[in-house]
């Protein structure tokens, strides 16, 4: 492994979230970006050759280095990392039409629900992937809810296009008026 | 929450367990998907029933969602009933609004199952479980927008209390307490600043208390101040870590 | 790599405190304490030989993957070990009673938020949002705080005009308390 890509593989193992192409070039300030990319793709190989427990992915717009899925129930068995809780049906769905409706408002969300979503839209907060990104003109002025890039962690995603597309939904038959079919991601 | 067994027309009952539902239109998709019923044509008044049926179970609280869809349903139910004018083109179909609602909310479940199946996926690679601590830099960078101060303002002015009186009260210097936090402190870390070792109060009584802990301390050699340049900050160690490094 | 110590990497990178013996143990209910040393010289072997930005040492009664301490000057120098934080809803509480009422005293926060906000003014002024801006006439000649144009950098305006006024706010509905009153900005 050359200095550039020992220097990467140390700083995805100091940081607690995936670092973005901003980040890593403040650490090869005189290193081209093609030199940040192909050092990247070069620790990529490296773990994937060399038959490592670890693995380099792309996650919303940054890199990270994560633990590889099959070993994942060994390592919860033996009680060395937990799991991270699920989420709930109710939190599902409320997180399903944020992600395409965004921006969005409460009274909004509990419309396509039919529920009220006053407790489900808190944890979601606290949990970090829902957030409040402004305010409605109108009457009251609502808060608008949108997601978080902690949500594209959560699903290990890079961005929501790899949300099914609406087209791509088995449920085929579309509803009669314009209005109610959602928008893309 | 208990179980409803739900008579249907013509095949044997089945069981509705309310706890498996999200809401109304989960458990309505449910009869009808259940049934095989075409979306696009619900026998209204037989759906009505059985989801009057499935929701006798459900406790006060919880109710408020179902019974506003159930009133829903029983008004459609009337509509249906009445004489449908001559001309058929323009006659609305008063199940219209119900049906977009449905398949809406469907596509919003198959949504909720892929997020689901995505996020469980990748529930299964950990991420790096410990960073090191930045080493003496600047505190982290915040991240704050309009939004959330507007909340806060709105959230706070919700629970302000009454007015309230400001109160001083006299101290006395309290270095015996000063000295056990400060070495509590180097328990858990290595190097303290000036800053934590005063603490989170900083009237002159606290910060007086936690300078002569400190001069005390290093008086018994059970800790070490250090400057690194000239006007730099204060490091505060252990002594016994000294000695080891 | 073979699979065990393949195993021993992903533990050893997803746990967030060295491992003991113990625990390296329940990750391998088969192997012997002899097979367990050696996978894990292996995977430090590995690390060394292949010029790896890591290394496996012992801490205490534990072992752990850290990044090698040559490089972590240049990590901690690029800044990318911590991700911005959210604001916690104490310091949000006591920033927007700031904004609206500068210049204020401590005591004045506290009258209106009802706690002691002695530790969050603090951390507030270490993330240089706020600053002390003077002192009040009277008694004790308290300190004043107000917010600073990082803040304004922060929320993404010009001038704290630009903050909408608080009749536009849903709780300008409510009739103002005495002391409570927020002023404007």
């Amino acid at each position: 492994m050359n200095a550039i890509s020992q220097l990467l593989e140390a700083a995805l193992f100091s940081a607690d979230h995936p670092l973005t192409v901003d980040e890593l070039r403040r650490l090869l300030p005189e290193g081209s970006d093609e030199e940040l990319q192909a050092r990247l793709e070069e620790l990529r190989e490296h773990y994937e050759v060399g038959g490592h427990g670890v693995e380099l992915i792309e996650v919303g717009d940054g890199y990270q280095v994560v633990s590889r899925r099959h070993l994942a129930e060994a390592i919860a068995e033996a009680r060395i990392v937990a799991r991270p809780r699920k989420l709930s049906r109710a939190a599902l769905e409320t997180l399903a039409v944020i992600a395409y409706r965004q921006p969005v408002s409460r009274a909004q969300i509990e419309d396509i629900r039919g529920v009220s979503v006053e407790g489900v839209l808190r944890s979601l907060q606290e949990r970090g992937v829902v957030e409040v990104v402004g305010r409605a003109d109108g009457l009251g002025r609502p808060l608008l809810y949108g997601t978080t890039p902690a949500l594209l962690e959560l699903l290990g995603v890079r961005t929501l296009e790899e949300l099914p597309r609406l087209e791509e939904l088995s449920v085929a038959l579309r509803p009669p008026t314009e209005a109610g079919e959602l928008g893309e991601p | 929450m208990t179980a409803t067994s739900i008579t249907t027309t013509n095949e044997t009952p089945f069981v509705v367990r309310l706890e498996a539902f999200s809401g109304p239109l989960d458990l309505l998709l449910h009869l009808i998907r259940e049934q095989e019923i075409d979306i696009a044509d619900i026998p209204i008044a037989r759906i009505a029933d059985q989801f009057l049926e499935a929701i006798q179970v459900l406790e006060l609280n919880e109710a408020a969602d179902y019974l506003e869809m159930a009133a829903q349903l029983l008004r459609i139910k009337i509509q249906m009933l009445l004489p449908q004018p001559f001309d058929d083109e323009a006659w609305e179909d008063p199940r219209a609004e119900l049906v977009r609602r449905l398949l809406e909310y469907e596509q919003i479940r198959e949504v909720a199952d892929w997020l689901s199946q995505q996020a469980s996926e990748h529930s299964g690679r950990f991420t790096r479980g410990w960073v090191p601590e930045p080493p003496q830099l600047p505190p982290r960078p915040i991240a704050v927008s309009v939004e959330e101060l507007l909340v806060a303002v709105e959230q706070m002015v919700e629970a302000m209390p009454e007015p309230m009186l400001h109160r001083v009260v006299p101290r006395p210097l309290d270095v015996e307490g000063a000295t056990q936090r400060i070495l509590g402190l180097l328990e858990t870390r290595e190097e303290l600043s000036l800053l934590d070792a005063i603490g989170e109060a900083r009237g002159i009584v606290d910060v007086l208390s936690a300078l002569l802990a400190l001069l005390e301390l290093a008086r018994l050699g059970r800790i070490r101040i250090a400057q690194r340049k000239a006007f730099g900050s204060l490091r505060i160690k252990r002594e016994r870590d000294l000695a080891t490094a």
